[in-house]
C-alpha cells in the first residue's frame, strides 16, 4: 500500500508536467479552435532561448521574463506570417502546417544547440520537499505555478472583455466579426499567449526531463491526452486531466502484471478513450447542445 | 429625412460566379427598407456585401462613408449591426455573454449594463435565461438574442436577414411587433430581407424587388403591396 | 567453449598469415571495386540526423570531419575519401532506401558505421545479397558479428551489448554475491540485449539475485515511476540499461529520492557530457560502468601525447563540439579503424578485399583505446573489440579499476 | 488537429473554391480525364524500363504509400472521419504478410488478401466505438492506436510471432518463371497492378449508392440519418474499407522492404500519410499519387539541400506548398483545368 501512495504522489508530480502542457494546449484551442501540433516544439524552442540567455550570463529572473516576451512575439509572428495568408484553407491544411512548423523548430533547435541533453536550472531547487523524498521542491513549485496560471487564465477568459472576444473569435469567427471583434488580432493574441504559456511550461519541465530538441514530443502527447480527457473547453479540466493521466499511467505501469510495464502509455490512453466514449466532451468540458 | 445608405452598381458573388449584377437602392434615415425576392435572388448576398463579409464592387455609401473595401470590423464600428442568417449565436457562451459581445466596440461599462437591462426589457424571456448556454435556447429565443445582440451596438442601421425563418407564426408576430417598436422608439433604421413578403411589407416603408441579382421594381411598401401584378409574378401570394 | 574458440582462432590466424601474404603479392597490381578510382574511394554511411535518435547524428559529423582531415593530409595510399552520409531518421524502411541509393546510385565501395539495430537489421539481408560490406556497424547487437558464415558482409565494431551485460554479471557475482539487483532497461533491442547478457553472466543466480525489473519506452517523459518501483522492491544494486537521457534522469532521480544503491550504468551512457553533467556531477559519484575508450575529460588523459592528436583534430575541425561527449571519441576511433582497413587494402580496393582486411586486424590500436585493449579479427571472428574495463565515476572523470576483461573470460 | 468532422472538409470547399459542375464542359472534362489517365499509364509502365533498379524501388515505395493514402482518403475525404492511427493498420498488414511468409511459407501474393481481410475486420471493430467520437476525440482515439502499435508489436508474449524488437526479415520474391524482369521491376509492376485495381474499386465505391451515403454522412450526418442511412454501419464500414487499403499497402511495403520491425510503424508514419493526403488533396482520389510522391521524395530533397537543417527545409517546402495550393494538388489541378476550359 505504501507503494500505491508513492506511485500516486509520483503520478501527481509527473502529472504536473502534463497539466502544464495541457493548459497550453487548451489555451491555443480557445484561441484558434484547433489543437496545435507544434505547441510542444514552440515550448522547447522558448526554453532553449532561456537557456541561451543564461549562457550569455543573464540571471534566471531576467532571462525568464525576456523569454516570455520573446515567445509572445514569436507566437504573434507565427500567426501573422504563417497562418494569416492561409486562413481560408481547410482545417487539414492547417494541421499540415502545424506539422511543418514542428519539423522546422525541431530541426533548427538541433542545428543550433545540438541534440545532447542539457541540464536546466530550477528556481525552486531540487531538494526534497519537507524532507519527504517523494516530491521535490521543484515539482511542488511546478504544481503551484500550474494552478496559479489556471486561476489567471480563468479570470482572463471569464471576466475580461478581451478574454470574451478571444473566445468569441475562436468559437464563431464570422459572428465575432459582425459584433466588431478584430478576429485576426484575437488569433494573433491567442498565439502569443499560447506561446508564452508554452514557454513557462517548457521552463518548468526542462529541469525534470532535461533540455533537448526532442524533449517535448512525447510530453505533448500526454498534454493532448490530458486536455482532451479533461475537456478542451475547460482549463481546469485540462489540469485535472493532466494529473489523472500521470497517476493512471504510473499505476498501470506498477500494478498491472506482465504487460503493465511495457504498455503503460497505451493502457492509459485506452482508458481515456473509454472515458470519452461515455463522456464525449471530456470530464469537465461543456457539452454543446444545439437545436436544429 | 436624409439618405442613410445609398447603394449603386453593387456586384458581388462567390468563387468568381457573380450573384449580384449591379444592385441599386437607398434607405432613408429612420426608415425600414425591405428587399424581397425568391430564394437565390441575391438578398442575403446583398447584406453580406454591405458589411464586408464577401468581396464586392460598386458603391455603397453609409452616412457619407464608402463601405466597399472596408473590413467587417470597421463597418460595425460605423453603427451597422447585422443580424445574420442562422442568427450567429455563440452557442457555447451564456446569453449574457452574447449580449456583452454585442457591445464589444463600446467602451463605457455602465452604459453597457443599462443597455443589457434594456434588451431584457424588450425580451423578458432572455432575462430568465441570462446564465444559460445560448446553444440551448429555442429558435425564437435565439432570434431574439440575435436582435438583442445587435441592439447592444446602439446601431444606426440594422441589417436583418430572414428574422422569421423557421419560427412559429405566433413567435414571428411577436418578433415583428418588437421590431416595429424598435424602429419607432429607438429610431433604428432597418434593412430587412424576408421571404415572407406580406410580413415584410407590413413593417417596411420602402420595398425593392430582386430577381437574379438585379432590382426589377421598387416603390413605397404600401404601393407594392397593392400591385396585383407584382404580387402575382414575384411574391407568389 | 573457451578452448574451442581458442583453437578456432589459432587456426584462423594460420589462414590469415597466408592471406596477408597473398594480399601483399597483390599490392603491385591495382584492382578496383565500385566507387574506387586512382584518386578516390567512395564510402557510404547512414545516420539518424533527424528523428528520435538524432543525438547520435554527431557521430556522422565527426566521421565527415575525420575524412576531411585525412584528405587534407593526402588521403589513404594517395586516394581521397569521398564520404557520403545520408539520414534515415532511425526508420528501417528509410534505411533500406538510403542503403540502396548508396549502393546502386552512388556506387559506394562499402557502407561504414551505419547506426542503429533496427536500421542495420533492415539492410543486412540486402547488403549480403549484394555482397557489399556493411562494415563496423554502429550498434552493439550481437547478431551483426556472431555469424560470419551467413552474414559474411556484415561486421560490428564495439564490444557487444551482451558481452557487456555478461561482464556486469561476473562483476556482481565476484564482488556483490548477495546483491538485490534491480534492472531498469529500455524496452527495445538494445536494452533487452544487455539485459540478456546480464542474465547469462549471472547464470543460475539470475533468478534469485534480480529482484525487480522495470522497462521504459523511449517516449516516456520520465522514469520516476520505474525508479520508485525498483526502490520499493528493496533493490540495493541498480543497473541501468538505458540511453543517455534516461541514464541522466535516473542518476538524478536516485539522488533526489535519497536512495543510495550501488548504481551501474551501461557503456552507452558512460558519457560525462551527455549524462553526468546534466544529472549533476555530484549525484554521479560512485556510479560504475565499463569502458574501452580513454576518457577525454580526464586531465591525465589530456596529457597523453597519443590523445593530443585527437584534441588537435577537434580544435581544427569541430571547434564547437562538446569535448565531454563520448560519441566524439567513439566516432574518431572507429574511423581510425576503417582507415587502417583501407591502408591494409593497398591498391586492391575490392569489396572482397575490404572484408578480407577487416577480418585481418592484428592487435590494431587506436590511441583512444584503453591501455591493453586491441582490435583483433579473423574470418571466423568478427567481434572487433571484445575487451572492457570496469570504471567508477569520481565526480569529474572516470577511474578505471580491475583487469581488462574480455567477453571470452566473462563467458566462462 | 481538427474540429468536428463535418468541418474537416472545410466550408471553403463548398463556398469559395466550389467546383461548379457545368454540363457543357462535361464532355471536355471527360476527354481531359482520359488523356491524363492514359498519360499516367504510359509513364507508369515505362518507369522500370527507363530507370535504375534503385529508382524503380523508390517508385514502388511511392505507389505503396499512395495506396495507403488512398485508404486514408476514403475515410477522411469521403466520410469526414479523421485518423492519426493508420500506421497501425499499415503495421498490421505488414506483419500479416511477414508472419505468413516467414513462419508459414505462404506465397507473397496470398498475403495481400489476408492482410486486407484482417485489416478490414480490425478497422471495422475499431470503427464501432470510435463512432461515438468525433473530430478531436476521434483524433485522440486513433492517435492512441498509433502510439500503442509499436509497443504492442514489441510485447514479450507476442515475440514468438512478431520477432519482438528484432522484427522479421523476409525473402524478396522472384518474378514468376519466364517473366523477363528482375525482382525490382517485377515488384513494381505487381504493386502498380494492385494499386490500379484498388483505385478502380475505390472510384466505383465512391460513385456507388454506398459512396453517396458516405458523403452524405460527411456533409450532414443528421440529414443522412433522416434519409435512412444507417450511420453506425456506414461509418464502421468506411473505417474497415480504409483499413483494408492501408493494410494491403502495409503488406506490399513489407514485401518490398523485406523487413518489418516495430520502429518502422510509429506515429511518424501516420503523420506522413496525413501530410500526403493533404498535399494530394482531401476527397480527390488521384491525389494519392501526389501524396505518395511527396512522402517519399520531399524528405530526400530536403536532405539534399541541407543535412543539418533537413527538417527545417522539409517544413518550409510543406508550408510553401500549402501557400501555393491550399487545397492540395486537387485544387491546383482543378484550377489548371478550369483555365484550360476557358
Amino acid at each position: 500500500m505504501e507503494l500505491l501512495g508513492q506511485q500516486i504522489l509520483a503520478g501527481i508530480a509527473t502529472g504536473a508536467i502534463y497539466a502544464c502542457m495541457a493548459l497550453a494546449v487548451v489555451m491555443i484551442y480557445q484561441a484558434i479552435d484547433h489543437l496545435n501540433f507544434a505547441q510542444g516544439e514552440m515550448a522547447m524552442f522558448s526554453t532553449f532561448i532561456a537557456y541561451q540567455l543564461m549562457l550569455w550570463g543573464l540571471p534566471y529572473w531576467v532571462a525568464f521574463p525576456i523569454t516570455l516576451i520573446v515567445s509572445f512575439i514569436g507566437g504573434v509572428l507565427i500567426d501573422r506570417v504563417v497562418f494569416k495568408p492561409i486562413h481560408d484553407a481547410p482545417i487539414l491544411s492547417h494541421v499540415v502546417v502545424f506539422i511543418a512548423l514542428l519539423a522546422i523548430l525541431n530541426s533548427t533547435a538541433g542545428f543550433i544547440w545540438d541534440f545532447t541533453v542539457k541540464s536546466f536550472p530550477s528556481p525552486f531547487g531540487s531538494a526534497p520537499l519537507f524532507g519527504s523524498s517523494l516530491i521535490s521542491a521543484h515539482q511542488a513549485g511546478m504544481i503551484g505555478v500550474t494552478l496559479l496560471l489556471l486561476v489567471l487564465l480563468f479570470v482572463f477568459f471569464r471576466y475580461t472583455r478581451i478574454g470574451l472576444s478571444m473566445r468569441a473569435a475562436a468559437a464563431n469567427p464570422a459572428s465575432a466579426r459582425l459584433v466588431g471583434v478584430r478576429v485576426g488580432w484575437m488569433n494573433a493574441l491567442g498565439w502569443g499567449m499560447a506561446a508564452a504559456i508554452g514557454a513557462i511550461a517548457g521552463i518548468l519541465i526542462a529541469p525534470v526531463v532535461f533540455l533537448e530538441p526532442n524533449m517535448m514530443i512525447s510530453i505533448l502527447l500526454y498534454g493532448f491526452a490530458g486536455a482532451v480527457l479533461g475537456g478542451l473547453t475547460s482549463p481546469a479540466g485540462a489540469v485535472l486531466g493532466g494529473f489523472l493521466v500521470g497517476i493512471v499511467e504510473n499505476l498501470a505501469g506498477t500494478f498491472i502484471p506482465v504487460i503493465g510495464g511495457e504498455l503503460k502509455l497505451p493502457i492509459a490512453l485506452m482508458l481515456i478513450v473509454a472515458v470519452l466514449v461515455f463522456k464525449p466532451s471530456g470530464l469537465m468540458g461543456r457539452t454543446v447542445v444545439q437545436r436544429v | 429625412m436624409s439618405t442613410l445608405l445609398d447603394v449603386k452598381g453593387l456586384v458581388a458573388g462567390y468563387g468568381g460566379i457573380p450573384a449580384l449584377h449591379g444592385v441599386e437602392f437607398n434607405l432613408e434615415e429612420g426608415g425600414v427598407t425591405t428587399l424581397l425576392g425568391a430564394n437565390g435572388a441575391g438578398k442575403t448576398t446583398t447584406l453580406r456585401a454591405l458589411c464586408g463579409m464577401i468581396r464586392a464592387r460598386g458603391e455603397a455609401t453609409f452616412a457619407g462613408k464608402r463601405l466597399i473595401g472596408m473590413q467587417t470590423e470597421d463597418i460595425v464600428r460605423l453603427g451597422i449591426a447585422h443580424v445574420p442568417e442562422g442568427r450567429g449565436t455563440f452557442t457555447r457562451m451564456s446569453v449574457e455573454e452574447n449580449l456583452q459581445l454585442g457591445a464589444m466596440t463600446r467602451r463605457n461599462g455602465s452604459d453597457i449594463k443599462q443597455d443589457i437591462e434594456r434588451v431584457y426589457d424588450h425580451f423578458p424571456r432572455l432575462r430568465q435565461r441570462r446564465a444559460q448556454q445560448a446553444g440551448t435556447l429555442s429558435g425564437g429565443e435565439q432570434q431574439m438574442l440575435a436582435i438583442g445582440r445587435a441592439l447592444m451596438l446602439r446601431p444606426r442601421l440594422m441589417l436583418l436577414d430572414e428574422p422569421s425563418f423557421g419560427l412559429a407564426p405566433l413567435v414571428v408576430r411577436e418578433m415583428f411587433h418588437i421590431l416595429a417598436a424598435l424602429n419607432r422608439d429607438e429610431k433604428v433604421s432597418m434593412l430587412l430581407v424576408e421571404q415572407n413578403a406580406s410580413l415584410a411589407l407590413s413593417l417596411a416603408d420602402t420595398a425593392y424587388l430582386l430577381e437574379t441579382g438585379r432590382i426589377v421594381t421598387s416603390g413605397p411598401a404600401a404601393q407594392i403591396r397593392e400591385d396585383e401584378g407584382v404580387r402575382r409574378s414575384y411574391l407568389g401570394y | 567453449m573457451h578452448f574451442d574458440k581458442m583453437s578456432r582462432r589459432s587456426l584462423a590466424t594460420g589462414i590469415l598469415v597466408g592471406a596477408a601474404f597473398a594480399a601483399s603479392g597483390a599490392l603491385a597490381q591495382k584492382n578496383y571495386g565500385p566507387g574506387v578510382t586512382d584518386t578516390e574511394i567512395k564510402i557510404g554511411n547512414i545516420m539518424p540526423y533527424s528523428g528520435p535518435a538524432s543525438a547520435y547524428g554527431i557521430i556522422g559529423q565527426v566521421e565527415t570531419a575525420f575524412f576531411k582531415m585525412i584528405n587534407e593530409q593526402g588521403g589513404i595510399n594517395g586516394r581521397k575519401i569521398n564520404f557520403i552520409s545520408y539520414d534515415d531518421g532511425y526508420s528501417p524502411p528509410k534505411a533500406v532506401e538510403q542503403a540502396r541509393k548508396l549502393v546502386e546510385s552512388d556506387d559506394v565501395l562499402f557502407i561504414f558505421n551505419s547506426l542503429g539495430t533496427p536500421s542495420n537489421s533492415a539492410i543486412m539481408k540486402y547488403m549480403n545479397a549484394k555482397k557489399v560490406p556493411q562494415l563496423f556497424v554502429a550498434t552493439g547487437a550481437t547478431k551483426f558479428s556472431e555469424d560470419p558464415k551467413t552474414n559474411h558482409w556484415t561486421m560490428g565494431w564495439q564490444p557487444s551489448y551482451q558481452s557487456e551485460g555478461r561482464i556486469y554479471g561476473k562483476y556482481i557475482l565476484q564482488n556483490h554475491p548477495n546483491a538485490k539487483i534491480g534492472v531498469l532497461y529500455q524496452n527495445d533491442d538494445f536494452g533487452k540485449d544487455v539485459y540478456k547478457g546480464l542474465k547469462d553472466g549471472l547464470g543460475d543466480k539470475a533468478k534469485t539475485l534480480v529482484v525487480a525489473d522495470a522497462p521504459y519506452e523511449v517516449t516516456d517523459p520520465t522514469i520516476d515511476s520505474q525508479i520508485l518501483k525498483l526502490k520499493a522492491a528493496g533493490v540495493d544494486l541498480l543497473i541501468d540499461f538505458s540511453t543517455p537521457k534516461f541514464a541522466a534522469q535516473s542518476i538524478k532521480k536516485v539522488a533526489e529520492v535519497g536512495w543510495k544503491p550501488l548504481h551501474i550504468v551501461n557503456n552507452v551512457s558512460a558519457s560525462i557530457g551527455s549524462v553526468f553533467k546534466p544529472a549533476g556531477l555530484d549525484n554521479g559519484i560512485g556510479v560504475l560502468s565499463t569502458g574501452y575508450l580513454k576518457d577525454p575529460t580526464d586531465t591525465k588523459t589530456q596529457q597523453d601525447p597519443t590523445v593530443k592528436e585527437f584534441f588537435s583534430f577537434l580544435d581544427k575541425y569541430m571547434p564547437d563540439a562538446d569535448r565531454t561527449n563520448l560519441n566524439l571519441a567513439y566516432a574518431y576511433a572507429v574511423s581510425q579503424t576503417v582507415a587502417q582497413v583501407l591502408k591494409q587494402c593497398g591498391d586492391e580496393l575490392t569489396r572482397d578485399n575490404i572484408m578480407k582486411q577487416a577480418a585481418n586486424l592484428k592487435d590494431f590500436r587506436s590511441p583512444l583505446f584503453l591501455e591493453g585493449i586491441t582490435a583483433n579479427t579473423s574470418p571466423t571472428d568478427y567481434f572487433v573489440l571484445e575487451q572492457l574495463q570496469m570504471m567508477k565515476f569520481n565526480g569529474q572523470s572516470w577511474d578505471f579499476f580491475g583487469p581488462i576483461i574480455s567477453a571470452e573470460a566473462a563467458k566462462s | 488537429m481538427a474540429a468536428p468532422a463535418e468541418t474537416t472538409l472545410s466550408s471553403s470547399a463548398s463556398d469559395a473554391v466550389a467546383s461548379v459542375e457545368m454540363p457543357r464542359a462535361a464532355r471536355r472534362d471527360g476527354t481531359i480525364a482520359w488523356v491524363s489517365r492514359i498519360t499516367f499509364l504510359v509513364v507508369a509502365l515505362a518507369i522500370p524500363l527507363l530507370f535504375k533498379n534503385f529508382v524503380v524501388f523508390q517508385f514502388t515505395q511511392m505507389l505503396v504509400y499512395a495506396i495507403a493514402i488512398l485508404g486514408l482518403n476514403l475515410l477522411t475525404g469521403f466520410n469526414g472521419q479523421f485518423s492519426l492511427g493508420h500506421s497501425a493498420f499499415y503495421a498490421l498488414g505488414a506483419y500479416t504478410a511477414a508472419i505468413m511468409m516467414d513462419q508459414y511459407s505462404v506465397s507473397y501474393i496470398w498475403t495481400l488478401p489476408a492482410a486486407g481481410v484482417i485489416c478490414f475486420v480490425a478497422g471495422f471493430l475499431f470503427g464501432l466505438p470510435a463512432l461515438r467520437l468525433e473530430g478531436i476525440y476521434l483524433a485522440l482515439a486513433t492517435f492512441s492506436l498509433a502510439i500503442a502499435t509499436p509497443q504492442i508489436l514489441k510485447l514479450s508474449p507476442l515475440e514468438h510471432w512478431t520477432g519482438g524488437v528484432q522484427g522479421i526479415v523476409i525473402i524478396k520474391p522472384d518474378p514468376p518463371p519466364g517473366v523477363p524482369l528482375n525482382q525490382d521491376q517485377w515488384l513494381y509492376y505487381f504493386t502498380l497492378a494492385v494499386g490500379l485495381l484498388l483505385y478502380i474499386l475505390a472510384r466505383n465505391l465512391v460513385k456507388s449508392r454506398s459512396g453517396r451515403a458516405l458523403m452524405a454522412i460527411r456533409d450532414n450526418p443528421i440529414a443522412a440519418r433522416s434519409m435512412g442511412v444507417n450511420l453506425a454501419l456506414y461509418k464502421s464500414l468506411a473505417f474497415g474499407t480504409s483499413a483494408l487499403y492501408t493494410g494491403i499497402a502495409g503488406a506490399l511495403g513489407a514485401i518490398i522492404i523485406q523487413f518489418v520491425a516495430p520502429d518502422s510503424f510509429t506515429l511518424v508514419l501516420s503523420i506522413a500519410f496525413l501530410v500526403g493526403l493533404v498535399v494530394g488533396g482531401v476527397g480527390w482520389l488521384p491525389g494519392a499519387i501526389f501524396g505518395g510522391a511527396f512522402v517519399l521524395f520531399v524528405p530526400n530533397i530536403a536532405e539534399g539541400v541541407s543535412k543539418g537543417l533537413s527538417g527545417a527545409v522539409y517544413g518550409i517546402i510543406l508550408i510553401l506548398l500549402i501557400y501555393l495550393m491550399p487545397t492540395g494538388a486537387a485544387g491546383f489541378v482543378r484550377a489548371v483545368l478550369s483555365r484550360l476550359k476557358s
